[in-house]
């Protein structure tokens, strides 16, 4: 009965965005604020990399909320998680028998590309206001880097929850430091500082590539948390 | 300031001393007095009852825009002189000693008080109302204060029928309010004369559904047919002199709320307008009428406990007010309005009566007294004057209002209505025997040989409401002229009349000579009775014998269970229960809706809501402006 | 003006804190929440007085619009600023065991803030989302005791589905408008209403207002409210009802006032107000336990919330508003003081006799959700009723049968309530709670405003009618962020 | 009406055909899981459609680089947004798998279906009624008793 009534109605959905996307001035929008900011980025902003400018610069405010919901989703999954698992995980942890290591190719090959994951990390996100990538982008490889090495030996490998959460923390109040720091200065939340100084380099767009940095970090440690949090969890139950 | 603005100082300044005070026993001595108080200012303000201007109120508020302002009629007047009255009788019911024994029950009797209070209050600035909007809340006022007078009884059924009562009163209200808004979105405006303006303006639907908002609105409050059903549990259960308060004038705020708007604005003119062939809504509402008078009559003639069948009498005299003022002539209307205050005079006494009889025999329930007569001879008289005039017999007052409505009938050729408001008469009559007897004639119960005659201050006002039933019925000329500005002001044809009676080229009537009539033939009979019948002689009451045999007094022969087997045998079925199955299936529409919304709210999948919200939305977008790119 | 940012900033800030912070000092901690909204408070005081009649814009980034987000500033938004820091203060978990809780209200609060302070779409979305994510966890986190510590995460999980499922509608929406007319700042597109009036535009309206119905109790859309409302405390379900809601609204009607003034985007709200009303009623109606009921009366009284939008212009933003103050200190007192009526209808006998005060505050509340005169309740049905009426249009005068009905309904199910109160108590009433909580006291101060308010009926009504004639203006808003219009002549 | 036989009348169809499979998923599948596998399609569909608005044909994507200062560049804010929304969308799946592994755990089940029954009935156990809906007759109607209008 549900399915026919789903399909029935997904179907008129379907008719209906259908028609939608017919009235839409496909491939040739408006852009409006978009040719406005693809002609004044490269001033205001300075960074190479437009979408960095609309992500750091022109919406940053967006991506501190963005940070926040991670946060919040992080808070949340720690609150749920670790409430009712993670104590009962302790102690019947000597019990389980998958917390061995993984296979020796995988954790051979893990200690192989940690450092590389490392470096790959940092450099999407110190170059995200070059290149496509970014915070977030380098963020998660930070992430999977270290979530890697504890899945392939849980036992020996573990990370400071204290550590994360101090990083997490760390981040996002610096985040909004270098936002306020703009209206101690009497102008804008966010505004970017620091001048452009030389434009497509590495050291240029002003506070977009701190922020950034603060953005990967950010994203890096709630990400690594929430996979811990999960992972811990996946095993206990 | 003026003397409406010092009436409604009084009001308020009476209802925030018995609030504060309630608790205390002053309470008892100081309502009589505050009521008195507020007659005096009303007194003061007679003038516009004998043709007088408009009192205005100096007070209006100006909120959110709309302008509210009081005034007082002729009509609003009269009204409110049969409620303070009312209320003065309650009060000084109730401040003796039977307010001691309210006490002593458990029941909150400064609540009570204060009940009435607020019922007065609120009365008075309903009957005050100068506009639309200031009618509207003294009607919302008055029907929560007789929502808070039927709380104050402990028992359980009364309490369900004064829930059921505030959600009748709560569909009146928005009956009314839709009405109102009909009138304002027209013009803007909320005055009263904006009606009359505002409906010729309207196209013949408006006009309708204007008139039966308007009426469902006033008949919920009058109880009349079909929406009867909450009132007489409601008021029969109300404690003592609040049943007697609410009794006699409280529904009859509908009556002043029909002749206010319906009556002077809308008109005969605008009701024989609507409808079709012969039907018209004239005659719609007389017949509504006429059923009121009869249904809720036979249906009091079926009860057994003494208060409910007086208050269903009250539901059923309501019609003949109606019945009265629909015919829209002078002696019709006069006498629709005139029944107000009869019916208010005796219903008040008759509830007092049986309040009465309650506080000596602690029961009401008709198949548990009898013989009272002997033991409680003032109370039995008081009882008499008000079923004669309950059942519309000279020379009561109840006899000349019902004349001419019957009059009016006949000369209006509505010989139906006619028969229909006499067999209403009839019930009437009938169930006012089964009261009497049943609680004073016949054999005294054993348990009640102490009982003993009510206290001075439960006599005084039953005393004082009989007297006036008896002398506004022989001289009906001391209220004619009160009805007579009422009539002109509201724009009816105005009623000849003298201290008697009416002037009426189809046949006045003199009350003086009536009465006269009556009470010479009383002495002829008398007369003959004493002097030449002769011989009689006094025995004890158990003095009796039957077949030969001599009966003890603890065999019960006095005959008042299932009083008239015949007729309920044949009129039973009719009644029972037809309209309760018009609520019962009201209620079973929402509950169906109810559950069928309540499934909706447990979709085991929200998602598929969503969904369906989104196409169905989309959808009727898609219908009304289509894809014109 | 530019520090107002710190309304949204300084919550996020504190929400990043609180766990570190919370590591050295448990207590400091617990009062860093409050300490943020009381500064807030001030700031939105000194805000208000600042803006006066006008208003304000606040170009975050330094920025000129429409490439940059914006901040509106009028006493509208002011005023619900207000709402949220005392709301959420009044509502704060003193008693949490886990600072994390403290950081998802700072959360909540934050996202409120920038909710009614954004003028920019998609920023707009991004604070909706933050306001859903931080609820789910505040929900998820907090199950009253009575139930199993998991009903709670699953009530929390199906609003999840469902809010979430919204949220793409919502966001499918916005990609409509943006792909329509290239930009997402409000007043941007009001410049550009033109090019939004066909079908295409107006169903990226009734795709936003769906999805953000979720939250705000829209009609189809609210099956989660009972489910949610059942499983937490009182105190939480007050801040849900009584103000997350009307914020889902605030963001409806923002688009609907700046953007959508049509009379399609009108009858939508109408039709789905109209169901909310009735159903909501309905179901109120067989409601057993006064949790459920104060449940659905909400989706009604969100319904008539939505109704009052339906009508065009400021009346209807000046009506809407009323009704949502009055619905927050109605429903939230309500909620506040429900600890005290828990348990089976029937169980509640002779409640009135033992705590009068309760039952008495109880029926100020009910009495002016009734709209009996001379609440203020009664001054805002009869507003809404009389300019429904000036609408014309027979959907109209359906709404106000609608309305009419649902009254008596409700005036049947509360009475009915309001019967077993005052009712002897038996054996089977449950002993009561005499514990005087602090969320008591606040419904007792919530019924004081409300009766005060009565006598003020007047000024307050004129001064919520400026504030909406200012507010609803297109035109205001329009040269107050786009005070060159550089951009705009090009459209 | 654009003709859908361009570049992005397929990749509007792909979008929207993607979220439509994800919605009809997270309508028919009963266990939580798969139930948030479909959001997660569903969302990444409505984030395509989103990206897409700012598509330009035969745009470039917008970074300055030496050599494209003349070419047409796609729209940035878009791609902005997608970002963000994107982020969004992970934050809101992680808390739901939490949440759902919380369920699991207390309700032994992952029908949705189920848990919506067992949860309807422990509301209904704290607040001391009956569960709605339940197999209850509807609302008793009173049958008039002997005595006419009581």
């Amino acid at each position: 009965m549900t399915k026919y009534s789903a399909l029935l109605f997904i179907s008129g959905l379907v008719f209906l965005l259908m028609v939608i996307t017919g009235l839409l001035p496909m491939g040739h929008t408006p852009m409006l604020v978009g040719n406005a900011i693809l002609e004044g980025a490269k001033d205001q902003v300075g960074a190479a990399n437009v979408v960095t400018s609309v992500v750091l610069g022109y919406r940053g405010l967006d991506t501190l909320g963005e940070l926040s919901i991670l946060f919040a989703a992080a808070s949340v999954v720690g609150l749920v998680l670790t409430k009712s698992s993670f104590n009962k995980h302790a102690s019947n942890n000597d019990d389980k028998h998958d917390h061995h290591d993984s296979g020796f190719v995988a954790v051979n090959a893990i200690d192989l590309i940690f450092p590389l994951l490392l470096v790959v990390g940092m450099y999407i996100i110190t170059h995200g206001h070059l290149t496509p990538g970014g915070g977030f982008q380098g963020g998660v490889v930070l992430a999977v880097a270290f979530s890697m090495l504890v899945i392939v030996r849980p036992r020996r490998v573990s990370i400071n929850h204290g550590m994360v959460s101090i990083i997490e923390s760390f981040a996002g109040v610096s985040f909004i430091v270098i936002g306020v720091v703009a209206l101690f200065k009497g102008q804008s939340f966010l505004q970017p500082l620091l001048g452009h100084g030389e434009f497509a380099s590495l050291w240029s767009a002003g506070t977009l590539p701190l922020l950034y940095l603060a953005v990967g970090l950010k994203v890096g440690a709630e990400l690594a948390g929430l996979l811990l949090a999960l992972n811990t969890d996946e095993v206990a139950s | 300031m003026t003397f409406l603005d010092h009436l409604f100082i009084v009001v308020f300044i009476s209802l925030i001393a018995i609030s504060a005070l309630r608790n205390l026993r002053i309470v008892d001595k100081l309502a009589p007095v505050l009521y008195g108080l507020i007659l005096i200012m009303l007194v003061r303000m007679s003038s516009v009852a004998y043709g007088g201007d408009v009192y205005l109120s100096s007070v209006s508020l100006d909120l959110l825009d709309f302008k509210m302002h009081w005034q007082f009629t002729a009509l609003s007047w009269y009204f409110a002189i049969i409620t303070v009255v009312a209320a003065l009788a309650s009060a000084v019911f109730m401040s003796g000693d039977w307010g001691r024994q309210y006490r002593e029950q458990g029941g909150n009797y400064g609540m009570l008080q204060l009940a009435l209070i607020v019922n007065v209050f609120s009365m008075i600035l309903l009957l005050g109302s100068g506009d639309l909007l200031s009618l509207f809340i003294g009607w919302e006022f008055v029907s929560w204060a007789s929502f808070l007078m039927m709380v104050l009884s402990p028992t359980k059924l009364a309490k369900k029928s004064a829930v059921k009562y505030i959600v009748y009163a709560m569909t009146g209200a928005m009956a009314l309010m839709v009405a109102i808004v009909m009138i304002y979105s027209v013009n803007n405006s909320l005055e009263f004369k904006q009606i009359g303006e505002v409906f010729t303006q309207m196209s013949t639907s408006s006009q309708l559904a204007l008139v039966l908002l308007f009426f469902v609105a006033f008949a919920i409050k009058m109880g009349l047919l079909p929406f009867h059903l909450w009132q007489a549990i409601a008021y029969a259960e109300t404690p003592g002199p609040g049943a007697a308060f609410l009794g006699a004038i409280s529904s009859r705020m509908g009556m002043f709320t029909i002749v206010l708007v319906i009556v002077q604005f809308i008109g005969l003119g605008g009701l024989k307008q609507l409808g079709i062939s012969f039907v018209n809504m004239q005659t719609l509402l007389a017949w509504v009428a006429a059923l009121t008078t009869i249904i809720p009559t036979y249906i009091a003639l079926q009860q057994h406990d003494a208060k409910r069948l007086l208050a269903w009498h009250g539901v059923g005299q309501g019609g003949y007010m109606l019945l009265g003022i629909i015919m829209f002539d002078s002696i019709g209307s006069a006498g629709g309005l005139m029944h107000v205050l009869n019916h208010a005079s005796y219903q008040a006494a008759l509830f007092m009566t049986v309040v009465a009889v309650m506080y000596r025999t602690g029961t009401s329930d008709l198949n548990k007294l009898g013989g009272l007569v002997t033991q409680m001879p003032l109370t039995f008289l008081v009882m008499l004057i008000g079923i004669i005039g309950l059942a519309g017999l000279p020379p009561m007052n109840g006899f000349v209002s019902k004349w001419l409505v019957y009059r009016s009938l006949l000369v209006n050729g509505q010989p139906l209505l006619f028969v229909a408001a006499v067999l209403g008469t009839l019930g009437t009559i009938l169930s006012v025997y089964k009261l009497i007897h049943n609680t004073f004639l016949g054999q005294l119960r054993l348990e009640h040989q102490n009982v003993r005659e009510v206290p001075w201050s439960m006599l005084v006002p039953m005393l004082g409401l009989s007297i006036i039933v008896f002398i506004t019925g022989f001289m009906p000329g001391l209220i004619l002229p009160w009805i007579a500005s009422v009539q002109e002001s509201v724009g009816l044809p105005v009623i000849a009349h003298h201290l008697g009676g009416i002037e009426y080229a189809k046949g006045g009537l003199d009350m003086i000579w009536v009465s006269g009539i009556l009470f010479y033939g009383f002495g002829v009979g008398a007369l003959i009775f004493y002097f030449l019948g002769g011989k009689s002689k006094r025995v004890h009451q158990y003095d009796n014998y039957a077949g030969g045999h001599f009966l003890t007094s603890d065999v019960r022969y006095h005959y008042s269970n299932n009083f008239y087997p015949g007729l309920m045998h044949l009129i039973g079925g009719w009644y029972r229960g037809s309209f309760k199955w018009l609520e019962n299936s009201i209620v079973s529409v929402v509950s169906f809706f109810s559950i069928f919304f309540e499934n909706i709210y447990r979709a085991k999948q929200p998602v598929m809501l969503l969904l369906i919200g989104v196409v169905l939305a989309l959808f009727a977008l898609y219908r009304n402006l289509g894809v014109g790119a | 003006m530019n520090s107002l940012v710190l309304l949204v900033v300084l919550p996020l800030f504190a929400a990043f804190i609180i766990p570190v912070v919370a590591k050295f000092s448990p207590k400091l901690s617990l009062f860093t929440g409050p300490v943020v909204l009381c500064i807030n408070l001030l700031l939105i005081m000194s805000a208000w007085i600042k803006v006066g009649s006008g208003s304000e814009a606040i170009f975050l980034g330094g920025f000129l619009p429409p490439v940059g987000i914006v901040f509106y500033i009028d006493h509208f938004s002011l005023l619900f600023s207000g709402l949220i820091a005392g709301m959420v203060l009044i509502v704060w978990p003193w008693d949490a065991k886990e600072s994390r809780l403290y950081s998802l209200y700072m959360l909540l609060s934050a996202a409120s803030f920038g909710l009614v302070l954004s003028a920019d779409l998609f920023n707009l979305y991004v604070f909706y989302e933050l306001l859903a994510v931080a609820t789910y966890g505040i929900i998820a986190a907090s199950p009253i005791s009575k139930v199993p510590n998991s009903s709670a995460t699953a009530a929390s999980l199906r609003y999840l589905f469902i809010s979430s499922a919204g949220s793409v509608m919502l966001l499918l929406g916005i990609a409509i408008i943006y792909t329509l007319t290239g930009t997402l700042n409000i007043a941007h597109l009001a410049t550009m209403t033109t090019s939004l009036d066909g079908f295409a535009g107006l169903s990226a309206f009734a795709l936003i207002a769906i999805g953000a119905g979720v939250k705000a109790e829209m009609f189809p859309v609210n099956s989660w409210v009972a489910e949610v409302y059942g499983t937490i405390p009182r105190q939480l379900s007050a801040l849900l009802a009584g103000l997350v809601s009307k914020l889902a609204v605030i963001l409806i009607i923002r688009m609907l006032l700046m953007v959508f003034q049509q009379q399609a985007a009108f009858d939508l709200l109408l039709v789905v107000g109209m169901l909310g009303v009735i159903s909501g009623e309905m179901v109120a109606w067989r409601a057993k336990d006064m949790i459920r009921m104060l449940s659905f009366s909400s989706i009604a009284q969100l319904g008539l919330i939505f109704i009052a939008f339906s009508i065009a212009g400021s009346k209807g933003l000046w009506i809407g508003m009323a009704l949502m103050l009055h619905h927050l200190l109605v429903k939230g007192g309500l909620f506040l003081m429900a600890d005290r009526f828990a348990g089976h209808m029937g169980k509640l006998k002779g409640l009135a006799k033992h705590s009068p005060m309760a039952a008495a505050v109880f029926l100020v509340f009910v009495l002016s959700l009734l709209g009996v005169p001379p609440f203020p309740g009664f001054w805002i049905k009869l507003l809404l009723i009389l300019n429904l009426a000036e609408q014309g249009g027979g959907l109209y005068h359906v709404a106000i049968a609608t309305i009419l009905l649902a009254t008596v309904i409700e005036t049947a199910y509360i009475f009915k309530f309001v019967r077993i109160l005052y009712q002897k108590a038996d054996a089977d009433s449950t002993p009561i709670n005499k514990n005087y909580s602090s969320s008591y006291t606040f419904a007792k101060l919530f019924a004081l405003i409300l009766l005060v308010s009565m006598l003020f009926v007047s000024p307050i009504s004129n001064h919520l009618k400026d504030i909406a004639n200012h507010s609803a203006s297109p035109h205001i808003y329009i040269n107050k962020i786009l005070p060159t219009k550089q951009l705009g002549d090009r459209s | 009406m654009n003709s859908f036989f361009t570049i992005e009348g397929i990749l509007y169809f792909g979008a929207i055909s993607l979220s439509i499979i994800g919605l009809f998923g997270l309508l028919v599948s009963k266990n939580l899981f798969r139930m948030l596998l479909s959001l997660v399609l569903f969302e990444a569909g409505a984030n395509l459609v989103l990206v897409l608005s700012g598509f330009i044909r035969n745009g470039i994507a917008p970074i300055f680089l030496d050599g494209n200062s003349g070419a047409v560049m796609n729209d940035p804010v878009p791609q902005a947004l997608v970002l963000t929304a994107i982020v969004i969308g992970v934050g809101v799946q992680a808390l739901a798998l939490s949440l759902i592994f919380r369920v699991k755990k207390h309700y032994g089940s992952m029908d949705m279906r189920t848990i919506r029954s067992k949860l309807e009935r422990e509301i209904a156990t704290q607040a001391g009624v009956t569960p709605p809906g339940s197999n209850e007759a509807p609302a008793p109607v009173k049958l008039v008793k002997g005595e006419a209008h009581e």
